[in-house]
């Protein structure tokens, strides 16, 4: 029988959906049960005290959680989240309930050996509730123990070969869409780019050197599955320079009903027929495109590579074949000044495997270096843009204003001019202005 | 329950230490079609709700099934995934950035029997454990945040509305019916761990009343400097209080210019804010992130505030499948909502969903809320 | 012979459009040679002068104008503008030369009875130089010495039944597109309206008691002749409530060609046969118009009456005949802020000439008070209103929020409550929350 | 040179007083067929550039020639357009709201004496004194400030520029060949006396140099805490100088936050900025009025910087020209030139009026210069 009652969250067993409540208890009654003898290294009852602790903010209407405190591995400064409850007598198995983020492999694959491995070290030494995954992308071991950290720490980088996460003032877990690995539309190698960079990126990514959080994520195409236009500090958006390649073929299959538009996405209703003109030509945002006695015409000058004909037509349209990526900086949270999503920095840059992705980092390391230098306590990179102006972050990385960076020029005329720019320099003399214009 | 060591000795913490060695590298866990086809994907088609065919110019096909899930998992889940993962995909699986589950097989057959034995698999109480779904012009998994399962700053609980909502949306996560892709996420504070600001619809927890002071304890405890420097509205000021005779620092909080935001409750654990009454849901809409079409856009609040009705938030999950409902019924072949509202004017938007417009939808701040406000005679009546 | 030699000036004699160089060196040399005796109450060489530091600015690459000081007619805190020149000995016609700002009358229009009166004054007792009109709208008379302001006061009230405008922090002087005096959009009545409440303020605009300028101006429909959206912190914008009235054989005659679209107004070029889907239908920005076996329908609930269809077609289609005006608020240019336009306040108001415009009035008053009440020195209200926020102006004028209020709402969450909307307002217990969540 | 009292008797200053009497009424000044068909105007068509007519339900018409000018006009000039107006017109005129004159005939047949009229009467040195024109799809009269003629704050002149500006633009004033109406204007310092905030094309005058200090006058002359509380970007603040042994109070401007915006002058004339080589032109584009298809838009800035080149500043009308020419070979029929620069992306629009795209135009005033950079990867090559 559970520990605790929970009215409240036993309404949430019902319904469709998969119910937390419903797989918190099947793991509660197995940690009590005990089948495989574990000798648990944490509370026993820690699911069932979870469960309480939840059921009394369902009643409260309020989190029972307090600040954490800073707990963590040696020699590193993130990776930890720690966690007491503000009812520890109450609800003794969570008294210390610690968060561990543990970096997630790319694109999120895993192999089941690993998942046990995983799972086995969990419920030894863990609460053996997990997310999968964080919002950046972690794996989320849920609840343990101060002493147990180290020991978590240990077994994973010794016996999984594995690490753990960002936390606190660091480059954060970067996080990459499926990309190359099982999608048609990747303009790069998100994977490599991401564990490269990440692998490279070791020490910002453990030592807080920052002056707040920063986060990398990888996206193959506009389509942004990952979402990193919103929510990295820094984008990786794949494009492509030269033409989206065209199958007429195809084009002609689509326009025929031979194949479904939009990979069969809409299946779920008779939209009838499919109109080229309606569902692509007249939602291209720069009408660049044509279709005229069966042809396909893009001019692909005007297209701004938004995506959405490739994606209504993926048997026929496909990205061009000079695939780089874009850079969007200054992503963030609405805390404090407004949320921002990325501004483009970068419109193109090659993806150079060979050379290390010297190019990428060629931007990254200079926007640091500033930051760093630049930048207040808990000031995103984002802030700092806003407070110092997008002027200041392309000389902080050499970059020559584009029209490429607006979405429309300035409307108001504050324009600041540097010293050296005018002529004749900042220093007038008044007595020669007075000699031309009396008081 | 013995402390079992790992073999890692505390008095030196140096010894035999491993560190900086990342994640593991993400083609030790491809699956061998993955592995060989990597950037040779040809085209994909989504065969029905939940499962997708990808076709690659080699010739090879990758079947995969979606599933959905709370991202809040058992160890015990997980290894029922893995069991599954070992019976009909080779040990290989996948989580999607929105906390799917991805299964993968190589080949047409191997789909259905895939299919049927994970849509078998229910909780004891009823609920599925991998409802296939999560694709095309549908509802996929809800992305959101720990709420009162883990956080400090939450303003509502995360799993629950989560649970209580995609109840609600079920058969839109196994249907394609919508006009465009429809993406809900939660977040439980504005830190907004999550792509809150940019979602079609979007739960945000808010608190409604400024923190409560506690004088006692808040030098002990707190940076005042800090707690000060943290408050965006310059809401809080120093104070000298005098509590049993003694007088200690403190601040003080001006109620009027604070807008619940909880920064310096953050910053200081004396300055809590969270309370049954004044916390709730805001409701926004109409954010994307793609560049399909359009770019981005930003959640725009639709409903100022809505009560933590624990354990099933009613009152949110109505407002969502309202939306939901004319939003699919109003909008065009690939528009997705916030799209439809710019193009129908957000004065209809809310005539049509049937939602008040109060004055807590004007945008007042800073500067960027003038851009907001309406600078044409174009409006409809 | 030219007092002063304008060599750079005369440059500006060449060419076809009308030369204001030309325009003085007549009026300098008139008066030079003065045929009808007039006894000229200022410097004879006012215009030799005028000429003169002009061309000394033109050399100098700046102006040769010192602060106005405090000038003007008893009892009026505006309408003269103070202005004297930093080298009065080169060019003495000028060492004073203040400007007096006239009320022009409705629309612009005049008898030359009228005007003669007004050049036979000027003449008399100023430069004999003046702006027709000033920006805002006056009747601009550039140039006199201060002991001609009263005398030129006085002639124009008593012998020429005319009064001073605005100047100062007061309301300026009101102004309106020539409205249904001459244009068949206008849906009121602009001249009367803006002549009603240019007398009935004649107070507010004579005697400063605001926190800066006020401008009011009068546009008969949304094509805003008068720019009042971009130029008055009031705008009063013409617009209907029911249906545009279609005359379908005139649409008719448009599509056959019979009738040239948009009045003619693009006849420099041939820009090929009309074509109504591409230029009237695809242009209407809420796609509310069909046109369909020779019949156009206007889905009136969706159309946002922007003109653009009514433009294009003006013998087919006209606004509906229950006209009233939108009222926008705010508009400024970019000191301090930045430049603002009117923000749409009161989507709809009666213009109810019987009630003397008592519910246009309604809206005016209560901001008037409440930017009295609340505005800084020098800050408009557009200013204010983005200070305090649009909710503040709102509760001054007692206007409930709508979304015709915004283009969009708020994207970020930063909601303010009002303690009495919520539950249990905003005092809570430390002690009572403490007992739930201990410390 | 004798004083001639008007009957004002300086010293009894309210004796026989008339105030508050506001301008003459509107509807004294009409002529008689606009007084009749006022509100009955079913239609109006432009007959060729400059000429319209409207057309009543009454069955009357009246046919308006539009005649373009520098508004800087003598009482000289004004007596030719009475003289004009008495022959044509029984001794009616008015003015439209961007300073051209109207000459209004009830009939047909008075319409081509009026303009041949007009048209035959120059100034000695040749140019126009009434060109016929400034109606439909051309470029009508550049609406304008003081500049150099009155104002003590310009950074360029007014007048000058304009005339220079519309001798280039001379034959889209008397033809109807653009896309759309054109509207250029022109404002001699950024206070922006008239509505260069959204016009088509603009020219700005604005300074580059932050102000002087005339230390040794200005306690004398200004109110200092008025000067440092006029200054946007707080760059004044007080300070002490030492002059001939004498310590003074002044100000201090910090260099590097100043802007130039010159408010600081307005309010204390011991900070002058006007400078030759600093003062010169910005060119502002895209901005609009009408709510007629799209909202209102402001100008954006497209050239940082032009400079004064007296007496024809021919970088900046080169400048404009070029503008023109572009707009008016790439837009569509009614496309203004903000509506078309929006269409083809700004990148285009750089790129097609080969101008230069500069840090300058990069907008970093306050939050909401956040909102113009780009948050998309859609943009063109
Ligand atoms: C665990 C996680 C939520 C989740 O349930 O998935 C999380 C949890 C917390 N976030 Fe977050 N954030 C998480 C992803 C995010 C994201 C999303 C993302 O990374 O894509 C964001 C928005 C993007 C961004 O970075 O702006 C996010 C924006 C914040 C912020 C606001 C930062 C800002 O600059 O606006 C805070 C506040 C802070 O740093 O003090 C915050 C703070 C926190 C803290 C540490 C609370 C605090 O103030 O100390 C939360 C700890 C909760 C707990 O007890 O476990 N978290 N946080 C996510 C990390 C999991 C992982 O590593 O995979
Ligand atoms: C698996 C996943 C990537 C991953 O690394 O895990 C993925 C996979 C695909 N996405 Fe995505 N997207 C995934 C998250 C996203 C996200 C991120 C998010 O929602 O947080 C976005 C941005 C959402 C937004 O804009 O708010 C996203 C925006 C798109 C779009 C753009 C749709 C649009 O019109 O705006 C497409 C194109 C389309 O669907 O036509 C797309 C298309 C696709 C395709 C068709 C790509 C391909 O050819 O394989 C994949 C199957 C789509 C499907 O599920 O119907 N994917 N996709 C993610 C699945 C999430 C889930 O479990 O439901
Ligand atoms: C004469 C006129 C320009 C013209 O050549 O037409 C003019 C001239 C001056 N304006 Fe203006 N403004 C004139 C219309 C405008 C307009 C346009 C309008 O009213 O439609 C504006 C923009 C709209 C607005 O009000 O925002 C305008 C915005 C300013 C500003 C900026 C105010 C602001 O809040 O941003 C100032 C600065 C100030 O008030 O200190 C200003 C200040 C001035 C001063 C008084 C200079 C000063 O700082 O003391 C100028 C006196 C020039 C002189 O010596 O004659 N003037 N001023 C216009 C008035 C004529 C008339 O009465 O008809
Ligand atoms: C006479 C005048 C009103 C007045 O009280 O003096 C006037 C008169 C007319 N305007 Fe206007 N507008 C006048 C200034 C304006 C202004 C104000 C300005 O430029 O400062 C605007 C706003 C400009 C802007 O958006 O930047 C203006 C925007 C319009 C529009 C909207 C055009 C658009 O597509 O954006 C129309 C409709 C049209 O032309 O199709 C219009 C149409 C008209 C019509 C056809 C109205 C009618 O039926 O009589 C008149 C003749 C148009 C023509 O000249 O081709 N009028 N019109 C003004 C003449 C100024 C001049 O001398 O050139
Ligand atoms: S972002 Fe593009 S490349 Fe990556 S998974 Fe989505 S559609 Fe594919
Ligand atoms: S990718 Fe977008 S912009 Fe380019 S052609 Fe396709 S729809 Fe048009
Ligand atoms: S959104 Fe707020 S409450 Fe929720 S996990 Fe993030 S920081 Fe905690
Ligand atoms: S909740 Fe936010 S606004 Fe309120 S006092 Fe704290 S930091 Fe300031
Ligand atoms: S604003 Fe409208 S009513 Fe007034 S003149 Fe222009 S078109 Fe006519
Ligand atoms: S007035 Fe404008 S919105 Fe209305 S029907 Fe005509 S073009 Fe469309
Ligand atoms: S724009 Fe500036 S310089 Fe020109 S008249 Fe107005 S205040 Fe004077
Ligand atoms: S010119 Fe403007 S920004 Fe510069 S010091 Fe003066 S007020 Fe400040």
């Amino acid at each position: 029988m559970a520990k605790n009652k929970t009215p409240l969250l036993d309404q949430l067993e019902s319904g469709p959906w998969p119910s937390f409540v419903s797989d918190m208890k099947q793991q509660a009654e197995a940690r009590a049960k005990n089948e495989n003898n574990v000798e648990y290294q944490i509370p026993v009852d820690v699911v069932d005290d979870l469960l309480g602790v939840l059921e009394l903010s369902y009643v409260d209407g309020e989190t029972h959680w307090k600040h954490g405190g800073i707990v963590g591995v040696f020699g590193y400064g993130g990776g930890v989240i720690g966690r007491y409850c503000d009812q520890p007598e109450m609800f003794p198995g969570v008294a210390h309930f610690h968060t561990m983020r543990v970096a997630q492999p790319g694109g999120k694959f895993y192999k089941t050996d690993y998942l046990r491995q995983l799972c086995d070290l969990w419920d030894f030494r863990g609460s053996g509730l997990t997310n999968m995954h964080g919002s950046t992308g972690d794996i989320i071991l849920l609840g343990t123990t101060t002493p147990q950290l180290e020991e978590i720490f240990f077994e994973l980088t010794h016996k999984m070969d594995q690490d753990l996460g960002g936390s606190g003032s660091n480059l954060r877990t970067p996080a990459d869409c499926i990309g190359q690995a099982r999608c048609e539309w990747a303009c790069y190698d998100t994977q490599d780019l991401c564990y490269q960079l990440t692998i490279d990126y070791q020490d910002e990514l453990h030592r807080p050197a920052f002056p707040y959080k920063f986060k990398f994520k990888f996206d193959g195409c506009p389509n942004c599955c990952v979402a990193s236009i919103a929510r990295a500090d820094m984008a990786f958006v794949g494009t492509w320079k030269d033409d989206i390649r065209i199958d007429q073929d195809a084009v002609k299959a689509y326009v025929e009903g031979d194949v479904k538009p939009n990979g069969n996405a809409h299946a779920g209703r008779d939209w009838g027929p499919f109109d080229i003109a309606k569902e692509v030509l007249d939602l291209c945002p720069t009408e660049c495109m044509r279709y005229e006695n069966g042809k396909l015409e893009i001019n692909n000058r005007e297209c701004v590579r938004c995506m959405h004909c490739i994606n209504v037509m993926p048997r026929a349209l496909r990205p061009g074949v000079h695939g780089g990526l874009s850079i969007l900086v200054g992503a963030k949270a609405p805390i404090l000044d407004g949320a921002q999503m990325g501004s483009l920095l970068i419109p193109f840059v090659e993806v150079n495997k060979e050379s290390g992705y010297e190019e990428i980092k060629n931007v990254i390391e200079p926007i640091w270096d500033w930051w760093m230098e630049e930048g207040k306590n808990r000031e995103r990179l984002g802030e700092l843009m806003k407070r110092k102006g997008f002027q200041a972050l392309l000389e902080a990385v050499g970059v020559d204003a584009m029209p490429q960076h607006v979405s429309e020029p300035r409307h108001n005329p504050y324009i600041f001019w540097k010293e050296e720019e005018v002529p004749g320099g900042f220093e007038m003399d008044i007595n020669a202005f007075r000699k031309r214009h009396l008081r | 329950m013995a402390f079992i060591s790992s073999g890692y000795d505390p008095k030196s913490p140096m010894e035999n230490r491993v560190t900086d060695i990342g994640p593991r590298k993400y083609d030790e866990f491809y699956p061998p079609v993955i592995a060989k086809n990597k950037g040779k994907w040809l085209y994909h088609e989504i065969l029905e709700p939940g499962v997708l065919v990808h076709v690659s110019e080699t010739g090879d096909e990758v079947y995969t099934v979606r599933v959905g899930g709370a991202r809040l998992m058992s160890v015990m889940l997980i290894r029922e995934i893995c069991d599954i993962a070992d019976k009909h995909c080779d040990g290989y699986v996948r989580w999607t950035t929105r906390n799917n589950i991805e299964f993968m097989v190589d080949s047409k057959d191997k789909v259905k029997p895939l299919i049927e034995d994970l849509e078998s698999r229910k909780f004891d109480a009823g609920s599925y454990k991998f409802p296939v779904g999560g694709t095309g012009a549908g509802i996929t998994n809800i992305v959101h945040t720990q709420g009162w399962i883990h956080c400090h700053t939450p303003a509502t609980d995360a799993s629950g509305p989560v649970k209580a909502a995609m109840d609600v949306l079920f058969d839109d996560f196994k249907d394609m019916r919508m006009p465009a892709q429809l993406r809900v996420s939660l977040a439980c504070c504005l830190n907004m761990c999550g792509a809150v600001h940019c979602s079609d619809i979007a739960m945000l927890g808010y608190h409604r009343k400024p923190p409560m002071v506690d004088h006692e304890y808040l030098d002990k405890m707190c940076e005042i400097p800090l707690a000060i420097a943290a408050c965006p509205t310059a809401a809080i000021k120093p104070k000298k209080v005098e509590i049993d005779g003694k007088t200690l620092n403190s601040v003080d909080v001006n109620n009027s210019r604070c807008m619940y935001c909880g920064n310096c409750y953050t910053m200081c654990p004396c300055l809590p804010l969270m309370d049954k009454e004044g916390d709730g849901v805001v409701l926004m809409v109409g954010g994307k992130v793609s560049n399909s079409r359009s770019a981005p856009k930003f959640s725009k609040v639709a409903v100022a505030f809505l009560p933590n009705t624990a354990p099933r938030w009613p009152e949110t999950t109505d407002a969502i499948k309202k939306i939901v409902e004319v939003y699919a019924a109003d909008a065009r072949k690939y528009e997705r909502l916030g799209e439809w509202a710019e193009r129908i004017g957000w004065e209809r938007f809310f005539e049509k969903c049937e939602l008040e417009f109060t004055h807590h939808l004007i945008d007042d701040f800073r500067d960027p809320a003038y851009y907001t406000w309406r600078q044409t005679t174009n409006f409809k009546f």
